[in-house]
């Protein structure tokens, strides 16, 4: 608590010595610039570490020449970005190429700001702030189509599209498994989502049935909706080249990337917030140390886990990823909320506990199970919007 | 009035405009969405949060990309055909859509219903909508229900490529178009 | 313990899971599926147990406590649907006794269904029978009642035809399922009148309920039909459903066809819970009938209905020769009784019958079905014979149970309940005839009872003479596995004991029924008529067996040989008329049935014989006149009809243009209708 | 100076050039794309009423932009799925081409 104290004591100091008329926009300055310059240094840290990961896992080093340990890599990264070429195709639409790597990095950032870094401690607090994060998340697909579609390129403009459909798809099991915990604590508003998970770690969502399995689908959709991989078909480079990315250089792909680590970042942040208590300390005897450092404990904590979970895992096919949104995550997602309801209807307890823990694993093994019966391994088919082209 | 909303009805009318006019599809729907975003903001100027991140979730998250996709699938992106501009046709458009407009604006005008000043402090209860829906609006919600996965179905069943009648694979389509001589 | 009333709903909602689990049990995993159905049972039944041990006894005369929990179902708009569970005495001795019955009937089917091919699908439609049964008696609203009533009805319809691939079977559920729709038409007008009038389906809700004081006051207050008051009248409605449930007298034909399903079923439905829920259910609504003002039309109904049905049920058991037949009248028969109890003694007599016929009906189907299995399947009594060295187990059990259905004096619990019954007959102020009926109907049951065993167990075994029989493989009759027995002996056991819950001497069932302190009523034998009645019915009871020994004994009779004595004692078609059940399906073949035909006859006649011939008259008519009309057209019409059309054609075809079939155009046209009407109503004056 | 007008206007505005576009325009998406816009059009009023209603814990004029939002959604659907197969029938997604039926 002293620690939010002192930062919201802080700012409204500062604030004052601004002229009056001024104060508000200043107030929001002061709000918003931490925030973002907090998530910039963090996406240096963790390209440098995810490379440094994905180099041990790979049996190499990773980046070791520029610094030692190669820790100023980000740096040289970045100059290099900076100075690159930008080249804009010739038939792209200047402007949409333009504005689409800006918006999708707005729209990842402006997710940032319904969550609650600690007590108190949000930059703008909605009542529904959850569906605030997801409404801006849903305009990135759109950022992704003008990126895709200005560049004037068949593989962009595919590989876009493949992104729309697999972000649409996984948005449905990401918003359906947060509801889970959105009834649970009965409001839509984050800083009360992490209210309600306060006193430590056994009283976090993940350790309910519903939380579990909602928490295990949250994060398998968080990674479909910023294309991480297993889900990175949209920019698979043995596929598509990059995806809607083909055609930038330079800074606008260096802006890509940083939105992408954003989104990834804000996601990370949002699971904490809804399954793993938030800000709050797994003990109480911890709470003196301060809220943010919590947060940004779990959020590295799922990063890691992303990485891990990139240099392991093969790449799915893209029909398959589409199967398994609409016939796995989507029945799962609704049996979960009937698994709440239930929950919630009895009230908590040990009893609700093995009620909702029966009707999961139940769901999840039958469903499996008849998943694996009805689809025997079968050759691919292939499927165009128009399929008579040659008929015409 | 206040000086953000002006700014905001202004770009809302102008995107509008643009997407009801301009001739590249895809240009289109983007000034499209920039309307919905707009409409959005007309929400939250009102006080209405909730319906307004709804609004964007749904028309800027979904029902825009539902149309980029159905343009795409149309060999959309293409500049539209216009073989056969019809300026008297524009203009008689253009006529009842103003014309239409002035008589609205006027009736605005003209009413009592307007006048009234705003409650200083309205806000919306996410809690109370979600209980008048429940309650009040509980058989209209059931409905929507229905309605809603009956248009799932519905959609997918319609854009489901056509069931090939015939054994051969090159006769399932209807030639394109009746004998030009009717 | 008194929260426990919360959880009742655990009674019947275990065997209704456990039916829908089976629902998607694989087939091959017989045992598997017995043993949920069983052990889903078995914890019902413990369940039940502690309901009984919580039901509160109250020590006032004629005042019952009941446990009442109820609950909003849902909402609609502002008024919400209540329904609760209750927990009362009545039926908490059924839930016992169902759920006992109930697991008995599941273990002994193990044995019988066991070479089954459809064993699961059998488990799966018991459990759900149980379920709803049980579900029907925890009820607190007639409409979730009603419900569970449907879906028992839909179990009996689905086990009667478990068999479907015999066509007597197919028709029998059919006919089964239309019999009691037809009594549920009465139970449905009954239940919509009354909460019409009593704007609440809840018994008992704190005051408010339909069943309670200030709800009867006002149906006992408003007019019903044929001179009664609305409270008689939708009791005799709601009787039409207990009518058909429980076989009374015009809507009972479907109980002995309902045989062909399989014995366990006919056991546990078709004799000891199913038909008894239409004597619970008056037994439920029986404040209905009784409250003071309501008139006594209703309960004289229910006493005639009754009464007639004990002795025809006796009737005709006399002459059937199917094993399950001679049973399935007698159920008839018995419960004749019990709704004869009901109108004339109360809940309390109706309900001990109800419970101690429950116990030997069902050994005696369960001995039944026994004896069926031992015999390969044979059914006609006249086939078996001898029985008894070779089912030992099984003789000594059905003895039993025959002596209590007969109600050997003093030592079965038939004797004890039925003595009640006739007790209240006696006793009742309308008239005569129904305690006549009753006693001679008691006579005939020894009788019969008597005439079964004589043919089932005594004489020498003939199954080797019916018609398929062959040398080379002999049918021998064999005595049944031990799962089927272990039901038997533990039933026959309560058919003797269960009578003692309820003699004069220590009425502990009724005072538990009917509140009231329990006393040892040492001399409650010598009030007035009690002993009279007593010894009265012992001796026609033992006339009736010694008459049925006389005439059927192994030593002056043989089946098939001799033709029954009763036919030869009895004026010429009598007995024919018994044995074909007074002729009443074919009475209902030839009124209902002809009645139909009849109509679509006369309709076919009609159209042939009035109509045909008549067709030229019209055709010439019709010629005239479209004579004359043709000259008025041509001459005075068309002339300037003509010319009119042509200004339409002309008119239309300029019109027509309009219509594009373009629906941007439409829209155009709708958008300055629009501006039109509101230029009207803008400067129109409207504001 | 906050009153009804302005909103009413936008809205007004937005239906008249929702209107204008479905009768001008001459392919069904952006027909469709209109009849959204008339549809958002008719849903500002509703917020604008809701806001400027004294009421406080009146929330009707919300659930009915929540309901109509819902069915525009579901509308535009089965809508563009409509425009699709067309579109594999006829090769256009030209309303006027969509005659077959005229006599």
């Amino acid at each position: 608590m002293w620690f939010e104290d002192l930062l919201i004591s802080l700012k409204q100091q500062i604030v004052m010595i601004a002229p009056e008329h001024f104060r508000p926009v200043f107030s929001a300055m002061l709000s918003t610039i931490p925030i973002l310059s907090a998530f910039g240094g963090l996406f240096a840290v963790i390209t440098l570490v995810e490379r440094k990961m994905l180099g041990r896992i790979q049996n190499r080093y990773g980046p070791n020449r520029v610094g030692p340990g190669g820790i100023f890599q980000p740096i040289a990264d970045g100059i290099k970005m900076l100075t690159k070429e930008d080249i804009i195709p010739f038939s792209a639409n200047q402007f949409l190429h333009l504005i689409a790597p800006l918006l999708l990095l707005v729209t990842a950032m402006l997710g940032l700001a319904v969550i609650p870094f600690g007590h108190k401690l949000v930059a703008v607090e909605f009542e529904a702030g959850i569906l605030f994060f997801f409404a801006i998340g849903g305009a990135a697909e759109l950022a992704v189509f003008i990126a895709g579609w200005a560049s004037r390129n068949k593989y962009a403009l595919l590989g876009s599209l493949r992104a729309i459909a697999q972000m649409i798809s996984y948005e449905i099991p990401l918003v359906l498994s947060s509801v889970a915990v959105l009834m649970a604590a009965g409001s839509l508003s984050l800083p009360e989502v992490v209210e309600a998970q306060a006193g430590g770690i056994q009283s976090w969502y993940i350790w309910t049935p519903w939380g579990f399995l909602g928490c295990i689908l949250f994060l398998i959709a968080t990674l479909a909706e910023v294309n991480r991989s297993p889900f990175d078909i949209p920019e698979a480079e043995s596929e598509l080249i990059a995806g809607h990315m083909t055609e930038y250089s330079g800074f606008k792909y260096a802006i890509f990337f940083l939105a992408e680590f954003v989104a990834m970042f804000a996601m990370c942040a949002l699971t904490a917030t809804l399954f793993l208590g938030g800000f709050h300390a797994p003990l109480p005897i911890l709470d003196f140390i301060p809220g943010p450092f919590w947060l940004f404990a779990k959020l590295i904590l799922l990063v890691l886990l992303f990485i891990w979970i990139r240099g392991t895992m093969p790449r799915l096919r893209a029909d398959q990823l589409m199967e398994f949104a609409w016939k796995f995550m989507l029945p799962m997602s609704v049996m979960n909320l009937v698994t709440t309801g239930v929950w919630i209807s009895l009230g908590g307890g040990v009893f609700a506990w093995v009620v909702g823990a029966v009707m999961n694993a139940g769901a999840y093994f039958g469903w499996s199970r008849l998943l694996s019966q009805s689809s025997r391994v079968k050759p691919r088919v292939y499927r165009y919007a128009e399929e008579t082209k040659a008929n015409v | 009035m206040n000086l953000v909303f002006a700014i905001i009805a202004l770009i809302t009318l102008a995107s509008a405009i643009a997407a009801m006019c301009l001739r590249n599809l895809v240009h289109c729907v983007l000034c499209l969405t920039v309307t919905f975003t707009g409409i959005a903001m007309t929400y939250l100027q009102l006080s209405a949060q909730f319906v307004g991140f709804s609004q964007i979730m749904v028309y800027v998250g979904a029902v825009s990309v539902l149309v980029i996709f159905a343009l795409l699938m149309t060999r959309g992106g293409n500049e539209l055909n216009l073989r056969d501009w019809n300026p008297r046709h524009w203009l008689i458009g253009l006529g009842t859509g103003l014309l239409t407009f002035g008589v609205m604006a006027t009736g605005i005008f003209k009413s009592s219903l307007t006048r009234s000043a705003a409650p200083d402090s309205k806000t919306e209860s996410v809690k109370t909508i979600g209980e008048s829906l429940l309650n009040e609006y509980v058989l209209p919600l059931e409905a929507l229900a229905l309605l809603l996965t009956v248009a799932l179905i519905g959609a997918a069943l319609l854009a489901m490529p056509e069931r090939k009648t015939a054994s051969s694979p090159h006769s399932d389509r209807p030639q394109t178009k009746g004998d030009p001589t009717n | 313990m008194n929260d426990l009333i919360s959880y009742i709903w655990l009674i019947p909602g275990l065997p209704i899971l456990a039916a829908l689990a089976l629902t998607f049990w694989p087939v091959a995993k017989r045992k598997g599926a017995a043993w949920l159905a069983i052990s889903a049972m078995a914890l019902s039944f413990v369940i039940s147990l502690f309901a009984f041990g919580a039901v509160p006894r109250s020590a006032e005369e004629g005042v019952v406590t009941r446990l009442i929990h109820n609950f909003t179902w849902f909402d609609v708009g502002t008024s919400s649907m209540r329904i609760g569970w209750i927990l009362d005495p009545l039926n908490v001795v059924m839930l016992v006794m169902v759920t006992f019955v109930s697991l008995l009937v599941f273990i002994y089917s193990m044995g019988y269904m066991e070479k089954d091919p459809r064993f699961v699908r059998f488990y799966a439609f018991l459990s759900l029978f149980a379920g709803a049964m049980l579900g029907l008696l925890i009820a607190n609203h007639l409409l979730v009642l009603f419900m569970c009533w449907e879906v028992v009805g839909l179990a009996s319809y689905l086990l009667i035809g478990f068999w479907f691939q015999k066509p007597s079977a197919a028709a029998a559920c059919k006919k089964a399922f239309i019999t009691t729709r037809i009594g549920d038409l009465g139970l449905f007008i009954g239940m919509v009148w009354l909460y019409g009038e009593a704007g609440t389906l809840l018994f008992y809700d704190a005051g408010q309920g339909c069943l309670e004081s200030s709800s009867l006051r006002l149906i006992a207050s408003l007019p019903g039909m044929a001179g009664m008051t609305a409270a008689a009248t939708i009791g005799c409605l709601l009787f039409f459903g207990a009518m058909g449930k429980s076989g009374q007298f015009p809507l009972h034909v479907w109980l002995p066809d309902a045989m062909e399903g399989p014995t366990p079923v006919s056991a546990l439905i078709h004799a000891a819970t199913m038909v008894a829920a239409g004597v619970f259910l008056m037994a439920r609504v029986h404040p209905l009938l009784t409250y003071p003002d309501a008139g006594t039309q209703a309960l004289s109904f229910i006493t005639w209905v009754g009464a007639i049905t004990a002795l025809i049920g006796a009737l005709a058991a006399c002459a059937q020769t199917d094993l399950k037949r001679i049973l399935a009248f007698s159920t008839i028969s018995q419960l004749g009784y019990m709704m004869l109890g009901l109108g004339t003694g109360g809940v309390a007599v109706a309900m001990f019958h109800l419970i101690t016929h429950a116990f030997f009906k069902a050994l005696l189907f369960l001995g039944a079905g026994s004896v069926i299995h031992g015999c390969h399947d044979e059914q006609d009594i006249r086939y078996m014979g001898g029985l008894r060295k070779i089912m030992p187990v099984t003789f000594a059990t059905y003895g039993v149970g025959m002596l209590a259905l007969a109600g050997f004096p003093l030592v079965t619990s038939g004797f004890w309940s039925k003595d009640e019954i006739l007790h209240a007959a006696a006793h009742w102020h309308g008239h005569p005839a129904p305690f006549i009926m009753a006693l001679v109907g008691a006579f005939l049951t020894a009788f019969y009872m008597t005439r079964q065993m004589c043919h089932v167990f005594f004489g020498k075994n003939r199954l080797q003479e019916r018609e398929n029989a062959s040398e080379e493989h002999p049918v021998v009759p064999h005595e049944s596995p031990a799962s089927m027995l272990m039901p038997l002996r533990i039933l026959a056991g309560l058919a003797i004991i269960a009578g003692f819950m309820g003699t004069p001497l220590f009425p502990w069932f009724q005072s538990f029924l009917e509140g009231g302190t329990l006393e040892w009523h040492g001399t409650a034998l010598f009030h007035g008529s009690t002993l009279g009645l007593l010894i009265g019915s012992s001796a026609l009871v033992l006339g009736g067996l010694i008459v049925g020994w006389w005439f059927y004994s192994s030593l002056v009779f043989d089946p098939l040989r001799d033709k029954d004595p009763l036919d030869e004692k009895l004026p010429a078609g009598w007995f024919a008329t018994l044995r074909a059940k007074f002729y009443l399906d074919e009475f209902y073949e030839s009124t209902v049935l002809e009645g139909a035909r009849l109509l679509a006859m006369g309709a076919a006649w009609l159209e042939r014989h009035v109509m045909i011939p008549m067709m030229p008259l019209f055709a010439f008519g019709t010629r005239i006149m479209s004579w004359i009309t043709r000259f008025w057209d041509e001459w005075v019409i068309n002339a300037s009809f003509d010319r009119s059309c042509k200004g339409i054609q002309n008119q239309s075809e300029r019109v027509s243009t309009v219509h594009t079939g373009n629906i941007q155009f439409y829209l155009q046209i709708v958008a300055l209708g629009f501006v039109l009407l509101a230029i009207i109503w803008i400067w129109g004056g409207g504001q | 100076m906050d009153t009804l007008i302005p909103y009413l206007l936008l809205s007004a505005g937005l239906f008249c050039v929702g209107l204008t576009g479905v009768m001008l325009r001459r392919n069904a998406i952006l027909i469709l794309a209109g009849v959204e816009l008339m549809l958002n059009a008719a849903n500002i009023n509703f917020v604008a009423f809701w806001r400027f209603h004294p009421g406080a814990d009146d929330m009707s004029g919300l659930v009915m932009v929540l309901f109509t939002i819902a069915i525009a959604a579901a509308e535009a659907a089965v809508g563009l799925a409509l425009v699709i197969s067309i579109f594999r029938h006829y090769r256009s997604t030209d309303p006027e081409i969509l005659e077959d039926l005229k006599g």
